[in-house]
C-alpha cells in the first residue's frame, strides 16, 4: 500500500508523512523523485530513520522517532512550521484513518469513545492545510464494518478534505461527492460495491 | 543583558501560586528538563501548564503534573504509550484539559507574544474541538476564532545563549521554544553554554534576547534531549 | 528544487494582467532592482503592487509606477524626499493608494502565507486608518479586524539560495522577503550567489525552500542595495 | 532635549528612536547603561550611524539612514519585528508629534491637510505597542499655537499613549488626564499654565 502511495505521489512534491503506516511511504521515494520530507513539529528535507551513533534526541519526527537530516533541510519553529501547513504550502499529507465519508470528510483522531482520553497533534491542521490529503487505511475493521462511509460517525478531524483513499482491497479516488475505484487487490468493483455501503464507480486515474 | 541563573530554582523563584506556565518541547525533544526539576521543588500550586504533550515516564513534565500542583493542562497530545501520570490524574477528574489541535496551539502562543487580539483560523472547522466557539465565514471559507495564550513564565530549552540573550536551538528541538519566549511575562532557557554577546552571527540569532530574561546552564541528565551538561565559556 | 532563471523576463514569464505583486525591500536596502528592471519589459498591466514604499527616484519601483502599468499600491509610507513619481501620479489620481501602518501590512502577508483568515490588531485603533474597519473589543482591549494580502507573485531581494531553494539574507535587507515568500502563488528571488543544497546550514535557513519557486542572480545596478553581481557557484 | 530624554530612559531597556530628532537621543547613552536600539525595519543592537567605509546599504534603520550593528545584534525580518512593537517588548519608544492631548492621545503622522500624500509607517504600532512612549517636540508651532492640547484635531496616530512630553520649554508627564510639570527651562509652571490651553500641576518626576 506504502509503495502505491509512493507511486502517486508527484515528483518534487512536499509532503507530510502521518504517524504510523503512512512513515513507510518514505521507503519507495526514490531520491532522483526529489520530494521533500516535512515534519510537523519543525523540520523540511528530513531523512530516515535514524540508527545507532546517528541517533540525536534532539533530531525526531512527529511520532517521536528519531531521524536524519538530508543536504537542503531546514529547521523552524511551530508556529511557522503550522502556518506552513495551514497556509496550503504542503502538496500531499497522508494520514491514517478511522473513517472517510464520500465527500472526503475524515476522521482520525478519536473513536468517540466517552472513556478514551483525547489527543488530536497536527491531524486537523493537516486536514485543511495540505493541498492533497491521501488517506492509508484498512477498508473494514476487524468487525467487518467498512471505514469509507456515507457520513462519518465518528469525531471529525476535517471537512472534504480527504482526495484519495488507499485500501488493502482497493485504491478510491473521492470527487464531487462520488467514489471512484481506481484499483483493486483480490477482488471486484461489483464485490466492494455489495460489501460497503455507499455507491462506487469504476473509474481510472486521471492523468 | 540577561540574568545567569545558579540553578533551577533561583530562576523560578517568582513562580506564584496560580501562574500559567509556558513548557516547551515536543516529545522529550526541547523539553527543558533541568528547569522542570527546579519546578519540583517550587511550592507554588493551581499551575495551568501549556505544553505540547502532558509528559512521558515518570520525569520530567509528568514528574511536575504528579505534586498535583498543576490544575490544568492546555495540549495538543496528552495521550502517549507512556502518559500514565496524566492518564491517572485525568481519569481521576484531579487535572483539567483543554485540547488544542497543534497548529492553534503553536498560533495562540504566537499572537499572544505579537499583541494579536485574537485570529480566524480554518483548523478545527466542523469538528468536536470548533464547540462553543464562533464561526466566521470570510471570503468563501469557514473559520473559528481563537484566542491568544499567555503566560505568566515561560520554561524553554535553547542550544547557546549570548550575554545579550540572544539564542540558537538544535534541530527540531526549537520547537515551541521561540513561540513561547515572546509570550510570557519572564522566559527562562536552559542552555547548553552561554558565550559573550557577539559570539553569536546576528543573522543565525532564532530568538532575539529581548525576549529572554534568565538563563540556566543544562544539567546533564539520563533522560535529557540534549543531555551534555551545560557550559559558561567567558563572562563579561 | 527551484529553478534558476537566465534572467528576470524569464522568472516573470506567467505574470498577468491584473496581477498582485508583492514586492519586498524597505527604502532600497531588500529591493529586488534586477526583477524590477525586468518587470518594465513585460506587458502585463492593472498591476497591483504591494511594498512598503512607493518607489524613490527614478529606478527600481519607481520605474514600475512610471510605465503607468500599476492600478493601486498598498504600502505604509508611499512618501519620501524622492517618491515624485509615485507623487505625481496619485495628485493626478493615476493610481490608487491603499495605506496600512507597517505593522498590520507585515502581519497581513504574514496571515495569507500562514492561512490566517483575519485577525484582530490593536494598531490603528481610534485612528482614520480604521476607517470602516471592524472594531472589537477583547479582554478589556480594542482591535481591529484586518484580512490577509496574497500575492500571485513575490519578488524579493535575498542573500544566498542554495538549490533546494533555501534563502539566507543580508542584515537589515531581509525586511519583507521572509514573510512575501509565504503569501504568494509564484516567488521569485533576486539572489547574490547559488550554492548547492546543503551549503546553507539547516540551522540558519531563514526562507524553508518550499516558499521560493524560482531564483535569478542579481546584475550589478548602480542604485542596487547589494550592488555586487550574483554567482553560481556551482549546479547539481 | 535628547540629553534629557536619553537620562530617563531606564538602564538595560530596549529602545526604539523614531525619525528625525529622537535619533539624536542615541548620542547621549552611554555604553554603560546597556540600552538596546531596535529599529523596525529588523534589528536591534543597533549602533550610530555608519561613516565611510562603514556604510553598507543592506544595513539601515528606519529612517533609511545607514547604521552600524553593535556586539549582541540580530536581525528579523518585518512581521516579527512588528510582533515585537505590537506585543508590547519594547520598554520605550521616542517619537516626535504634531499634538498630544492631555489624555496622552498621539498624532504625529498627517497634519490633515486634504492635499498632502499621507504616509504613515510604523508610528501607530510603536504608539500601541511600546511599554512607554516619550514625545519630543516644541511646545508651540511657528504660529505660536500650544501642541499640546485638550483633545488632538489632527488625525490621531494612537490612543492615550504618550507618557511624557519633552519640549524646548519643559518636561511634562501624562497621568489619569493630568498634566504634571516636572522641570522648566527658562519659564516657570505659571507662565506656562497662562500659555497653554490645558491645566497643569507642579510636580516631579517619581522615582
Amino acid at each position: 500500500m506504502a509503495k502505491l502511495v509512493a507511486r502517486d505521489i508527484p515528483g518534487g512534491s512536499y509532503v507530510n508523512l502521518g504517524i504510523g503506516q503512512p512513515t513507510l511511504v518514505a521507503d519507495y521515494l526514490p531520491s532522483d523523485k526529489h520530494v521533500v520530507l516535512h515534519t510537523e513539529n519543525g523540520m523540511l528535507g528530513m531523512g530516515p530513520q535514524a540508527q545507532g551513533d546517528d541517533i540525536d534526541p534532539d533530531l525526531t519526527n512527529a511520532g517521536k522517532l528519531p531521524v536524519t537530516e538530508l543536504p537542503g533541510a531546514s529547521y523552524f519553529h511551530h508556529a511557522d512550521s503550522f502556518a506552513m501547513m495551514r497556509g496550503g504550502h504542503l502538496d500531499v499529507c497522508v494520514m491514517g484513518a478511522f473513517q472517510v465519508s464520500t465527500a472526503g470528510d475524515l476522521a482520525n483522531w478519536h473513536t468517540g469513545d466517552p472513556d478514551a482520553i483525547p489527543a488530536v497533534g497536527g491531524a486537523m491542521d493537516l486536514a485543511v492545510g495540505a493541498k492533497t490529503v491521501y488517506v492509508m487505511m484498512t477498508l473494514f475493521d476487524k468487525d467487518g464494518t467498512p471505514k469509507l462511509v456515507p457520513k462519518c460517525t465518528y469525531p471529525l478531524t476535517g471537512l472534504a478534505c480527504v482526495s484519495r483513499v488507499y485500501t488493502d482491497l482497493a485504491v478510491f479516488r473521492l470527487e464531487d461527492d462520488q467514489v471512484y475505484v481506481t484499483e483493486t487487490f483480490g477482488t471486484t468493483v461489483d464485490e466492494l460495491a455489495s460489501r460497503l455501503r455507499v455507491p462506487v464507480l469504476a473509474g481510472p486515474f486521471p492523468a | 543583558m540577561i540574568e545567569v541563573c545558579g540553578d533551577a530554582e533561583a530562576a523560578l523563584r517568582d513562580l506564584r501560586d496560580g501562574a500559567t506556565v509556558l513548557v516547551g518541547g515536543f516529545g522529550e525533544a526541547g523539553l527543558p528538563f533541568g528547569l522542570l526539576d527546579g519546578l519540583l521543588r517550587c511550592d507554588a500550586a493551581g499551575l495551568t501548564v501549556v505544553s505540547n504533550n502532558a509528559g512521558n515516564g515518570d520525569s520530567g513534565l509528568a514528574a511536575v503534573l504528579a505534586t498535583g500542583r498543576v490544575r490544568k493542562i492546555i495540549c495538543s497530545y496528552p495521550r502517549q504509550v507512556d502518559s500514565w501520570v496524566f492518564d491517572r490524574l485525568y481519569r481521576e477528574g484531579k487535572i483539567e484539559l483543554e485540547l488544542v489541535p497543534q497548529g492553534n496551539l503553536a498560533e495562540r502562543i504566537r499572537a499572544a507574544g505579537a499583541g494579536i487580539g485574537g485570529f480566524y483560523t480554518p483548523t478545527g472547522v466542523g469538528t468536536p474541538l470548533a464547540a462553543g466557539k464562533e464561526v466566521r465565514n470570510i471570503a468563501g471559507c469557514d473559520y473559528i476564532l481563537e484566542l491568544p495564550i499567555h503566560g505568566d513564565v515561560a520554561l524553554i530549552r535553547a542550544d547557546t545563549a549570548d550575554e545579550a540573550g540572544n539564542l540558537t536551538y538544535r534541530k527540531t528541538a526549537r520547537n515551541f521554544g521561540p513561540i513561547m519566549a515572546t509570550a510570557a511575562k519572564v522566559t527562562v532557557a536552559e542552555v547548553n553554554r552561554v558565550v559573550p554577546a557577539g559570539a553569536i552571527d546576528p543573522e543565525n540569532v532564532v530568538t532575539p534576547g529581548i525576549f529572554v530574561n534568565r538563563v540556566v546552564l543544562a544539567v546533564g541528565t539520563a533522560k535529557a534531549g540534549s543531555a551534555r551538561s551545560g557550559s559558561r565559556e567567558t563572562t563579561r
